[in-house]
């Protein structure tokens, strides 16, 4: 018997998601884990950050007190850097732009994802009701959405399953997840075949065995499946 | 040649002097758009603190999110040394609190967390309010169009989904659309960082529901950090016209540091 | 046999119009006769006049070239004051403004108007369609909706009817018609009773007979009817 | 520890050097947005002529007005003596009357006296195109829809009159609605005063349809006076998010007098 082995930092998971955003595009980042790719962007690229509340063009988040500007926050009301060319607008004009098909990546946390790509991430068990926040409308309008997750819950639960079993965020939205342990593609149903998640790249050390056996749905692994690199 | 008004010209001017007197004539039962996005620096703070002494009840809330409440307010600023936190952080959590809200209109209706819970939280899970949970984009635009004069309008977000249940379903070029209905209001409560007497405004920062609120009540009241002259701000620099705010009101100089201070 | 009584100046059918404006209130005005509005109104009132390119709190018409800001026009590209305060939107903003029911009053040329208060102003006869332009918005959504118009054409045609004839620009819309011979207003019909012209003012030197001579809807008299004045 | 991108990073620039490259692949057929209000100080004029001299036919043309042509181009600034009329003013009446405009969606298809007839209302009264005429609010909220991801909304105007034949009606509140559609383009051919590398835009005066247009269409086309560093236009002043643009072109110090001269 091998020892598991070691699971991606969330840095570097962030940097798996940040390695392919083309020059120029203009990204949604989600609250959580999603957040950790605006502080892995090199600083002379030019990915334009979009926030729900009204912004767009935003940077890392600040942690020194002293270069906060409290006017420039994002959802949490976590200060961010202003890049120059940042526009500030409402909150329906903010949708207007997700829901317009004007953004080209959203990237989401995740609590469940399935092979036909629904996600739901808004509803925590226990709670009476779910936080639905700008996520219906950044899974399903933006061109790509991607799922930056752990690839299972802290207790050991699987999250990519065959079929979501909390209320969806989203029909049919996911394109990639990448988790601690992989990157996978959703595949789209099709009239002749169902839906399927193909596995791309494997954490070092791991097999695609080693990622099937913790995911709850079938995978389909890529022929020229390979090891995570950045 | 020109008209002379017999009474002699009654120039335009939304300044209200309290926060108290602003909101004095909002009723119990009423619907109220909440503006912000859980910030110090763009919650109307002193509005809401003031609805809280006025103590209408039975409300129907519209806002992103239900609040947290007096107890956990400065988690909003934990960036900051807790000497620089603000200390006149009124979130719409005090109003649940002091159980003034009958029901939510809201995308985020709980804490993020498993191990909070916050005010109306607490009371959805004992069954004491009502929730409506709607994805911010299409509660943006219902407020929208209730400024807008559109009834309803059709949006490809929440077909297959809990929030398209009992809703219109249509396919408009093969794609699901449902249904979504304008959200009006009695009274808007926002947040802007300057105004003229005109009303007019102008804000710092991501504008929020702060803008997307302004004129989607019957009466719309704006708390502003500064009062300036009419002319000051520039035509193309105004974010909100004057006609869609009835009253406003200058935030004190001093901070208050407790909702119960008259302001 | 009488000579026929002489018609209102149109600078003083736009004083008649102005005259019932209140302060502070939320004014369009049409092109041609109703503009002339802009430029009776007393200075220090502040009446905002909205215009449908996208701005509100505008001034008289400015006929000297030396004063005039080719960016402050209205429809038909004519330069206008900027009074302090004037505000710029879009045009979707624009008519937001006036189908969410925010302006007061909208004074409108009118072809034909009648006794249901329905307006028809856009499709000369001849052309091969009408300028519709944001007449039907104005019309219907302001909360009250003046027509300013000379009562009979230059051929003497009659333009207050019983029916419209011409293409509708919005139905049921019109408060008050202000000619250059009277004052009416429309009442609305109800469940029990037709909608009414009622005869309000009449010019001086016109009698009411004289002006339902020239009216082709039945005219009801109003108890106090009176001579136009200022 | 931050990314390197292996190519070195390509920084947004969205300025193009000429009109005719800016609108080289309208094809045939194309569905045109055009902004502006029959004014040469709003309407995309360089623009025109460079649609003028590409040669693009069998469009369909969104605008307020469907134009005067060139002969009477000078009209729309009477009020200045001729000397200081504009010489590069061309209005989509240029298309109309090189007959390449099959049909008009707009508010004023006509001119709006009697004694005059412009190249498009010759033409409609011909029979050689077609046209739909829209109020000018729901075209301008028709337009927005595009840009916003709506499909299809219910405005109040309009019931009771020929726009609303064919369409369905529905009461909101006891009043009668109709549903309108979203109208997109191929193209949004726009102008504005300012713009920086990254297409964010700022306008002078009455924002017109330049403003509504912007993300309306495929690629969003602007023209503009000048074109600033990035960091100019300060966040809140921008009044177009760079988003909405895919191209902009900055116009001649020298104006054009002939719409053939290529820009």
């Amino acid at each position: 018997m091998t020892a598991t082995p070691e699971r991606l930092h969330p840095t570097v998971m962030a940097m798996v998601v940040a390695r392919d955003f083309e020059d120029g595009q203009v990204v949604n980042l989600g609250v959580g884990l999603p957040l950790e790719c605006a502080n892995v962007l090199p600083p002379d690229r030019e990915i334009l950050l979009h926030s729900e509340l009204g912004m767009l063009g935003y940077g890392p988040v600040i942690t020194d007190p002293e270069l906060i500007d409290p006017f420039v926050t994002i959802v949490g009301t976590l200060p961010v850097t202003a890049q120059p060319g940042i526009v500030f607008m409402s909150h329906d004009e903010s949708f207007a732009m997700i829901r317009g098909g004007h953004l080209d990546v959203a990237v989401l946390g995740g609590l469940q994802v399935d092979r036909d790509g629904n996600l739901a991430n808004t509803q925590l068990e226990g709670k009476p009701a779910g936080n639905l926040g700008g996520a219906p409308d950044l899974a399903y309008c933006a061109k790509r959405t991607v799922v930056l997750m752990f690839h299972t819950t802290t207790s050991g639960e699987l999250k990519i399953l065959e079929a979501c079993t909390l209320p969806l965020t989203a029909p049919r939205c996911v394109d990639r997840i990448v988790t601690d342990v992989a990157v996978m593609d959703v595949v789209a149903a099709s009239d002749d075949r169902p839906g399927e998640i193909v596995l791309r790249e494997v954490a070092p050390g791991w097999t695609p065995e080693a990622v099937q056996a913790i995911t709850g749905a079938r995978l389909t692994v890529a022929d020229d499946v390979r090891e995570i690199a950045l | 040649m020109a008209l002379v008004h017999p009474r002699g010209p009654r120039l335009i001017d939304k300044r209200i002097a309290t926060f108290d007197e602003a909101v004095a004539d909002v009723p119990d039962g009423a619907t109220v758009h909440f503006g912000g996005f859980v910030s110090p620096w763009n919650h109307p703070s002193y509005l809401v603190a003031a609805v809280a002494r006025q103590g209408a009840s039975g409300l129907t809330a519209v806002a992103t999110a239900m609040g947290r409440g007096p107890a956990r307010s400065d988690e909003h600023s934990m960036w900051y040394p807790p000497e620089r936190r603000p200390t006149d952080y009124f979130d719409i959590g005090l109003l649940a609190e002091l159980g003034r809200i009958r029901k939510g209109i809201t995308s985020f209706p709980v804490a993020a967390r498993h191990s909070l819970v916050y005010p109306f939280e607490a009371q959805l899970a004992r069954g004491e309010v009502e929730v409506e949970v709607t994805g911010q984009g299409s509660l943006a635009e219902r407020i929208r169009a209730a400024r807008a004069g559109i009834a309803a309008f059709y949006t490809p977000v929440g077909p297959g989904t809990a929030v398209a249940e009992g809703k219109e379903l249509r396919d408009f070029d093969g794609v699901p659309h449902v249904l979504e209905t304008a959200l009006h209001a009695d009274f808007a409560l926002i947040r802007a960082q300057r105004a003229d007497r005109h009303g007019n405004l102008w804000f710092r920062g991501a504008r929020t529901f702060n803008e997307t609120m302004a004129g989607a009540a019957t009466v719309t009241v704006a708390e502003v950090d500064e009062i300036v002259e009419l002319g000051t701000l520039g035509p193309e620099e105004i974010h909100v016209a004057g006609v869609y705010v009835q009253r406003i009101v200058e935030r004190p100089r001093t901070a208050a540091t407790s909702w119960e201070q008259p302001q």
